[in-house]
């Protein structure tokens, strides 16, 4: 029953990521476009977009190598496994054991690396521009990332999101506030990841300022799209993250019934929703920064992270 | 020493007649005299080699006396003369350090010399004791004055100098084997032939023997 | 005759044969023979029983000294075979170079078997001489020059060690039997009954006469030029034998003076003036144009590598200051061996004039090259081997040491490296090149390169088993 | 076993002995295949011992050699660790010495004597042997690297690799010195206290850190590297480097034993810190390739180092599991770097061979002209950049687990340490990602830059058969890192302690019991899952084959005709894909500067941006240290200017001190 149980609510979780991808940015542009008083497109929107790109034939530089075919799929396949591994609704999936941050961020660089060779693979100035950007803010993302893990991995013994999110679930930590310091790196980081507002900005094309877009000008049709997905799941991912290590409430162990199963996803929705919104709110209420300026923000997450961890070697026992 | 205070006595005083003369060369202004007083040193050298050859009973110290004699007092100041009135040297001597300096370390030396030897040799006998400490005097006097001289043959008569306190400090001391004082006397002849070569070498080159000059020629230069 | 006499006479009938010599081929073939039939000699000394014989001793100290001696003195030889005719010597001063260099051999010989102070001295005095006249074989002005400085400040220094001497004998007399009193092994037997205040005296004056003979800085002053003027084979055996013997005189004065215990210990004076010779040294080598110089100057440097390892004392000590002598004169004669073709290659010594060897006598250039990493430390040749055991000696009894030998190893290595390539890499300078070097040079140059790789990491027994004994005999 | 291996030593020397026949057919035609084939066989034999050594139990006792130094004899020991880096350099020799088979014959006489001293280096068993191989080692790579010593620039590199290898001789032999014995066993049996082992360690840190490029020692490396021939480049950086890290840790893990302070790991892991930073950003700026691959060198040495300083924190500390962690992590990033690193230097020594230049600014758009290479150098980046699931992210997760596991160390100030540390660590990981997409980005994608690079071909079958060895390896250690920790466990315990327990479950690698795991098999398989079941419904969806066009570029204009490889302004340039961070970090930490230079209006010129940057911590200590030596020069010269009555005074002046010194004694 238990191996069962695990093995059903990975399965479904994946595709609920899936799903969940195209749905989370459609939810997240109409709540934007109804902030700013717009009707805005509906939620549903990036499937259609999908799925026309799908149906055109793809484009391709004439210099453009193997590497151009090849790396939307690599990247959306790590982008994938990525997100099999962070836990959902439930808990104790069969992929628990494997849930390792470090290696969801290697997975998350290894998407991150086929995505700029992809940028560079035709040669043009944008995708080089994009991809030298991308690794660069990498750079001061990574360690942010990392140094908030500390954190966890002091308060659970573990870089195991499986079971940072047991530890953090029955609130025998109470409330700390290194952890809310570590929280507020992470959302940097996740900002910086997802080449959001102040980062980048995701709805703007052939601006100086942008990273993400800058390395898919020469990708077309279902590489495109593939692109796009890619980027929607690992935006759903890092909610999913975030949702995880900080809300692990209401989660059904994966041995228990359905019935469970469905509390759980009604509670996952319910939160993936809340942190749709809240991401909504602030990129409406904040402006995109100049991009010299994100090592800085970035900067400050790491240090908000540092200060996180110095703060839990005084306080803790552990000390 | 089984005899009175005379023996004592007099090799004091001729130990302390070369050293007198050792100032004395520091002292002299002319080439000329400066070889006159290098042979009064050897006759004197001559005569403590002598008397400490009858004070201890050792012949082969009339040989040194002798070899001395002949060579310090009469060959190497002859075979200097010539080399003067060969060369034509200027009469005076172009020192680096005034004379009155040069005196004043002299002393400073001897005091020195007299330091070192006198307390250390409590365990030797009187006699030998007095020597050192004036064939020291001596001995340093004569790098003195190698180093407040410029001119190539003042140098070697300070080597000279310098080696008379040598051989003076091989007489005062009973039971030196007979190769030593045969062996200096051998190489100061050699020293003298082979400072000749160069000196008349240096003088056909350089038409001149003041070292000074020479330094410009060193191979590499500054 | 014992044939310690042999070895010494050999050589001086040899001078007395070349003085009538006129045709310079027959003559430098004679010189040859001579200095190959004396390394005979010194070979069968290895059979030849140790101990006292008259005058002379032979002890595991001086053996392998002799050994190398004559081993340089028949190299030399045979590089001078096809390297004197390019030095531009009239038959005069070629003949005088003839007999001046048998003339020196066997005062070497004799000054290394002496036993009796007083003629170790006059040997080293008669080599000396003999070395006047080779390096100022030239006449130039330059060579008076050196000549000069290095008759005067050795003659200084010869008297002073005389003075030495015989303020040792008047140590040792009230406690000596008539007759022996220059002995060595009878002074170090009764040393321990001297008045240690004599002795101190003596060793001050032995120690300053004979280390200005060994180069030690301050006394250094007329080696530098002494080895750069004059044909080359008298820069191979300058740096080769003669500084030998000198510190083989020091080395004795120290083994008789370091036997009384009151005493001022004589290794710690050796220690300073080793140190400040490879301080001083080692700096000077970084202004050097003048490639002859420069390895005159690295001289220095060994000779006061050598001497810091005596001041070390202990077994290990003086095996390090041993090997550091032999390995020394290998290296460094075979590198003047090399300067010396590449010389007459370009008609110059200036290091600017003389690059881009390997491209341009590549079997000479590669030789030379190795030749300088061997005389810089540089494995696996003999060097490295002792100054790794004098280092690590020196960090562990002395570790303070470890700062004025490490400074300036640092700084000699990195001026060689500079010098090796500047001589050895690169394109050479435009200008006269003659033909590539014969064999005359690259012989020598390799077999004194594989003796020093032997002596450095593949010693035989027996060899060993005499310098471990040679280092308990320099006490 | 031993014997075996000295044998190999003896081979390697005789190989060196052949190659040094100057003579006719021989050294036109067969010195060259014989002397590289037998050092790829010799090395292949090493490498098969050292594994088999390592699979099934190592050779007990110590090897005396008939030979040896005038004072005693010289011995040679396998122990884990040696056995281990043993293992590293005959895989990375073997590829080397392949990959040079393709190539034109040099350096034949140094070449093996450069894999002997390494030998004789890692299996001495005494301070002299390994201090002789070590200078060996770097004698005979300072004749390969000045084997183009035409060039001054050459030249200049090997003056200062042989004075930063003199410097590492100089510094090691008199911590040898201060560890008393001679021969290791003793040594262990007494090891160093108080001011002698800090003076050991202090002298250890600066002589292997000299030739492992340490920053701020590590001003030498970025010039050698690229100055040698690229087999030996791989060889130097891939294993030469590995060298120095083995006396590193033999020396101040090992031999000073397990009771030294904890405090020692602190300079270690600084030292780590800093050089993988600065190592790591200026890869992102160098502009020729192997220069750039050179300073990603120092930061994997920065990293190893870091691991080992971590361990004698733990160790000290009683955390035998996370000691053995970060040796683990410490020993596997060894091999791991030490292969990817040779692979990465092979392709571009096959680059430079095909495409005529080694500046980034002239290659371009090689996967097409060599797809063979192509494929092996994006194994190596990828390892480079520490991506799942090659080797180089196994032995990084190892390293950053055993930094998370920092806090544990219990006194704050190491935490803290430790948490910076891990911040610096994986900055470093993102920087040398950041500068491997560069490298393979500018040199393989894109378009060509230059007409050679045009016209460059594929790699010959030697090159891609010294490329494939590597490659393979890679691959193989990051799906199975347990395995190869399962082999570095005798090393592991070497390290730190006979009780200690490599960090493995299965097949996979944990961070110890209760704490996470790294599975790459799993990981590899999802991939290959996802891959599979993705390009099967996104095939399904959209069956159309892609259509050819020419580039949009953003809207770019077409370039006129006459520019065969396309605009090259429209391209990325090394400068451009440097400037994010040559101005984020660059500024800080490497004094990096930029200079646009606008012509004034009406002005056909075009504008010009000038960008450089000084490797300040690189310069800190050399110049200053010339400067000094050469006032000191300056003082010795007014010692030898002196006139001969001068030096005549000096000396008497010497006498009569020295008689003044002893009547001052006599009076006391």
């Amino acid at each position: 029953m238990l191996v069962l149980g695990a093995v059903l609510t990975q399965a479904l979780h994946v595709t609920l990521m899936l799903a969940a991808a195209p749905l989370v940015v459609g939810v997240i542009r109409w709540l934007k476009a109804r902030m700013q008083g717009r009707r805005g497109a509906s939620p549903l929107q990036p499937f259609r977009d999908l799925a026309k790109l799908c149906a055109k034939r793809p484009l391709l530089a004439e210099n453009a190598s193997l590497v151009s075919e090849a790396a939307p799929y690599l990247a959306l396949a790590a982008t994938l496994v990525a997100a099999a591994l962070v836990p959902g609704f439930a808990h104790g999936m069969a992929f628990a054991p494997a849930a390792d941050l470090v290696l969801v961020a290697g997975l998350l660089a290894l998407a991150r690396m086929a995505l700029a060779l992809a940028g560079m693979d035709a040669g043009t100035a944008f995708g080089g521009l994009g991809a030298a950007r991308e690794m660069s803010f990498a750079v001061f993302a990574e360690p942010a990332l990392l140094v908030s893990a500390l954190s966890f991995a002091i308060l659970a013994g573990s870089t195991n999101l499986d079971q940072i999110g047991a530890v953090f679930r029955d609130g025998a930590l109470g409330l700390r506030v290194s952890l809310g310091l570590a929280a507020v790196a992470m959302v940097a980081v996740a900002l910086a990841e997802n080449a959001r507002i102040p980062v980048d900005n995701p709805a703007t094309h052939l601006e100086l300022t942008m990273v993400h877009e800058a390395m898919l000008l020469e990708a077309s049709g279902r590489h495109l799209a593939l692109w796009e997905l890619q980027a929607a799941l690992k935006l759903t991912l890092w909610l999913a993250l975030v949702a995880a290590i900080f809300l692990p409430f209401g989660t059904a162990p994966a041995g228990s019934g359905p019935f469970a199963w469905l509390t759980g996803l009604l509670a996952w929705g319910a939160k993936m929703g809340g942190l749709c919104l809240a991401l909504a709110v602030f990129e409406g209420a904040i402006a995109k920064m100049r991009v010299f300026r994100v090592p800085e923000f970035l900067g400050a997450a790491l240090l908000l992270a540092l200060l996180a961890a110095a703060l839990l070697f005084v306080s803790t026992g552990f000390a | 020493m089984g005899f009175g205070q005379l023996p004592y006595d007099v090799a004091h005083l001729l130990g302390g007649g070369m050293l007198l003369l050792s100032f004395m060369l520091l002292y002299q202004r002319r080439v000329a005299a400066v070889v006159s007083v290098l042979a009064a040193q050897g006759a004197v050298l001559a005569l403590a080699a002598a008397w400490q050859g009858w004070v201890q009973g050792a012949p082969q110290l009339y040989l040194t006396a002798l070899v001395a004699a002949v060579a310090k007092a009469g060959f190497i100041p002859l075979a200097l003369h010539w080399m003067i009135r060969r060369l034509a040297l200027a009469r005076g001597v172009d020192a680096a350090l005034g004379i009155g300096p040069s005196l004043i370390a002299g002393v400073a030396l001897v005091a020195l010399a007299v330091a070192v030897a006198l307390p250390i040799t409590t365990g030797a006998q009187a006699l030998a004791r007095e020597d050192l400490a004036i064939a020291l005097s001596v001995v340093l006097l004569g790098m003195l004055m190698m180093i407040t001289r410029r001119n190539a043959i003042l140098q070697v008569v300070g080597l000279m100098s310098l080696e008379n306190g040598l051989v003076l400090a091989a007489i005062g001391v009973a039971g030196m084997p007979l190769v030593v004082e045969l062996s200096t006397a051998a190489l100061v002849m050699l020293v003298l032939v082979v400072a000749g070569v160069f000196v008349f070498q240096m003088r056909e080159r350089l038409d001149s023997l003041d070292i000074a000059l020479l330094h410009p020629h060193r191979g590499e230069g500054e | 005759m014992p044939l310690p006499w042999l070895l010494v006479l050999l050589p001086w009938a040899g001078a007395a044969v070349l003085a009538f010599l006129p045709r310079e081929r027959v003559a430098a073939l004679t010189n040859c023979g001579i200095s190959a039939l004396s390394f005979l000699l010194a070979l069968a000394l290895l059979a030849a029983p140790q101990g006292v014989t008259g005058w002379t001793r032979l002890d595991a100290l001086n053996l392998p000294l002799l050994l190398l001696a004559f081993l340089i003195g028949l190299t030399t030889a045979i590089y001078s075979l096809g390297a004197i005719a390019a030095e531009g010597l009239d038959p005069r001063r070629l003949r005088a170079f003839h007999v001046a260099f048998q003339l020196f051999m066997g005062a070497q010989a004799l000054a290394l078997l002496a036993d009796n102070l007083g003629v170790m001295w006059v040997a080293i005095e008669v080599a000396t001489l003999a070395s006047v006249l080779m390096v100022g074989l030239h006449g130039t002005p330059a060579a008076i020059e050196a000549a000069w400085k290095f008759f005067i400040l050795c003659g200084v220094g010869i008297a002073l060690a005389l003075l030495g001497t015989i303020i040792l004998h008047l140590a040792a007399q009230p406690v000596i039997g008539a007759g022996e009193g220059l002995s060595w092994a009878a002074l170090r037997a009764v040393a321990a009954r001297c008045d240690p205040g004599v002795l101190n005296l003596a060793f001050v004056f032995l120690l300053v006469g004979y280390g200005t003979k060994a180069g030690l800085v301050p006394l250094h002053s007329w080696l530098p030029d002494a080895e750069a003027e004059g044909p080359v084979a008298i820069s191979a055996v300058l740096s080769g034998l003669l500084l030998n013997a000198a510190m083989l005189a020091v080395l004795r004065a120290k083994a008789i003076v370091g036997a009384h215990p009151e005493t001022v210990p004589p290794g710690a004076l050796l220690l300073a003036f080793g140190l400040a010779s490879v301080l001083v040294a080692a700096f000077a080598l970084w202004r050097r144009r003048d490639a002859r110089r420069f390895f005159a100057w690295s001289s220095i440097l060994h000779m006061g590598l050598a001497a810091t390892g005596f001041g070390l004392g202990g077994a290990a000590g003086n095996l390090a200051g041993l090997l550091h002598m032999l390995g020394h004169s290998l290296a460094k004669s075979a590198v003047f061996f090399g300067i010396g073709a590449a010389v007459r290659l370009r008609g110059s010594q200036r290091i600017a004039d003389l690059g881009g060897l390997c491209i341009a006598a590549p079997a000479l250039g590669w030789a030379l090259a190795i030749g300088i990493a061997a005389v810089a430390g540089l494995p696996p040749f003999a060097l490295f081997a002792s100054e790794y055991l004098l280092v690590t000696e020196a960090a562990a009894r002395h570790p303070w040491a470890i700062l004025p030998l490490g400074l300036g190893l640092l700084a000699a290595v990195a001026a060689k490296v500079r010098v090796l390539q500047a001589l050895c890499l690169g394109d050479p300078p435009t200008g006269p090149a003659a033909g590539p070097a014969d064999w005359t040079s690259l012989g020598p140059i390799w077999a004194h390169l594989v003796l020093a790789l032997l002596l450095g990491v593949a010693l035989p027994g027996p060899l060993r088993a005499l310098l471990g004994e040679a280092a308990g005999v320099a006490g | 076993m031993l014997t075996a291996i000295a044998l190999g030593l003896a081979l390697l020397g005789l190989l060196a002995l052949a190659a040094l026949v100057p003579t006719g057919r021989w050294a036109g035609h067969w010195a060259g295949p014989v002397v590289l084939g037998g050092s790829a066989l010799v090395s292949a034999g090493i490498a098969l011992l050292a594994g088999g050594a390592l699979a099934f139990g190592l050779p007990e006792g110590v090897l005396a050699l008939p030979f040896g130094p005038a004072w005693g004899g010289m011995r040679l020991a396998l122990d884990g660790l040696s056995a281990w880096f043993l293992l590293l350099l005959g895989l990375t020799g073997m590829a080397a010495s392949l990959f040079a088979l393709g190539g034109p014959a040099r350096g034949l006489v140094a070449w093996p004597l450069f894999l002997g001293g390494m030998v004789l280096a890692v299996l001495a068993a005494d301070g002299f042997t390994l201090i002789l191989g070590f200078e060996l080692m770097s004698l005979a790579s300072w004749v390969l690297v000045a084997l183009d010593h035409r060039e001054a620039g050459n030249r200049e590199a090997a003056r200062l690799y042989l004075v930063f290898a003199a410097l590492a001789g100089i510094c090691l032999v008199p911590a040898f010195g201060l560890l008393g014995a001679l021969d290791f066993a003793a040594i262990r049996a007494a090891p160093p206290e108080g001011w002698r082992a800090i003076a050991v360690l202090a002298l250890g840190l600066v002589g292997a850190g000299a030739k492992a490029g340490l920053v701020p020692l590590h001003l030498w490396l970025p010039l050698a590297h690229p100055a040698a021939p690229s087999p030996v480049s791989a060889l130097m950086s891939g294993a030469m480097t590995k060298v120095a890290l083995y006396v590193l840790a033999r020396l101040l893990l090992d031999l000073c034993g397990p009771l030294q302070p904890g405090w020692w790991g602190v300079p270690l892991l600084a030292a780590g810190a800093a050089s993988a930073l600065l190592g790591a950003l200026r890869a992102n700026l160098e502009e020729d390739a192997k220069a750039a691959l050179a300073c990603s060198t120092i930061e994997n040495v920065g990293l190893v180092t870091m691991a080992l300083g971590l361990a004698l924190l733990f160790r000290a500390a009683d955390l035998g599991p996370m000691a053995a962690l970060a040796a683990g992590a410490a020993l596997l990033h060894a091999m791991a770097h030490g292969l990817f690193k040779t692979l990465l230097f092979l392709v571009a020594g096959a680059v430079q061979h095909a495409a005529g230049s080694r500046r980034l600014d002239r290659l371009g758009g090689l996967i097409h002209a060599m797809p063979r290479t192509a494929v092996a150098a994006l194994v190596g980046i990828g390892a480079a950049a520490a991506l799942p699931p090659l080797s180089g992210f196994a032995s990084e997760w190892l390293l950053l687990q055993a930094l998370l596991g920092g806090w544990r160390l219990g006194e704050i100030g190491l935490q803290v340490a430790a948490a910076a540390a891990l911040a610096l660590a994986a900055m470093a990981a993102a920087l040398a990602a950041a500068a491997m997409l560069r490298l393979f980005g500018l040199a393989f994608l894109g378009r060509p830059r230059s007409p050679r690079g045009a016209g460059a071909r594929e790699a010959n079958r030697f090159e891609l058969a010294g490329m494939a060895v590597p490659a393979v390896l890679t691959l193989l250690i990051g799906l199975f890192p347990g395995l190869a920790l399962a082999l570095a466990a005798p090393g592991i315990r070497v390290l730190v302690g006979p009780a200690a327990m490599p960090p493995v479950v299965g097949l996979a690698i944990g961070a110890g019991e209760g704490h996470s795991a790294y599975a790459p098999l799993v990981v590899i398989l999802l991939l290959g899952l996802a891959l599979a079941l993705l390009w099967l419904a996104v095939r399904r969806r959209s069956p159309a084959t892609a259509e050819r066009g020419p580039a949009w570029n953003g809207g770019f204009i077409d370039p006129p005709p006459e520019f065969v490889f396309g605009d090259p302004l429209s391209q990325p340039s090394a400068a451009g894909m440097a400037q994010p961070l040559r101005r984020m970090l660059g500024g800080t930490l490497l004094a990096a500067r930029e200079a646009v230079t606008m012509p004034p209006p009406a002005d056909p010129r075009p504008a010009r941006l000038a960008s450089g940057f000084e490797d300040r911590a690189a310069l800190a200590l050399p110049v200053p240290a010339a400067r000094l030596g050469d006032a000191i020069a300056g003082q010795v010269e007014r010692l030898r200017g002196l006139t001969l009555r001068g030096s005549l005074s000096l000396g008497f002046a010497t006498l009569v001190g020295l008689l003044a010194l002893l009547a001052w004694l006599e009076r006391r």
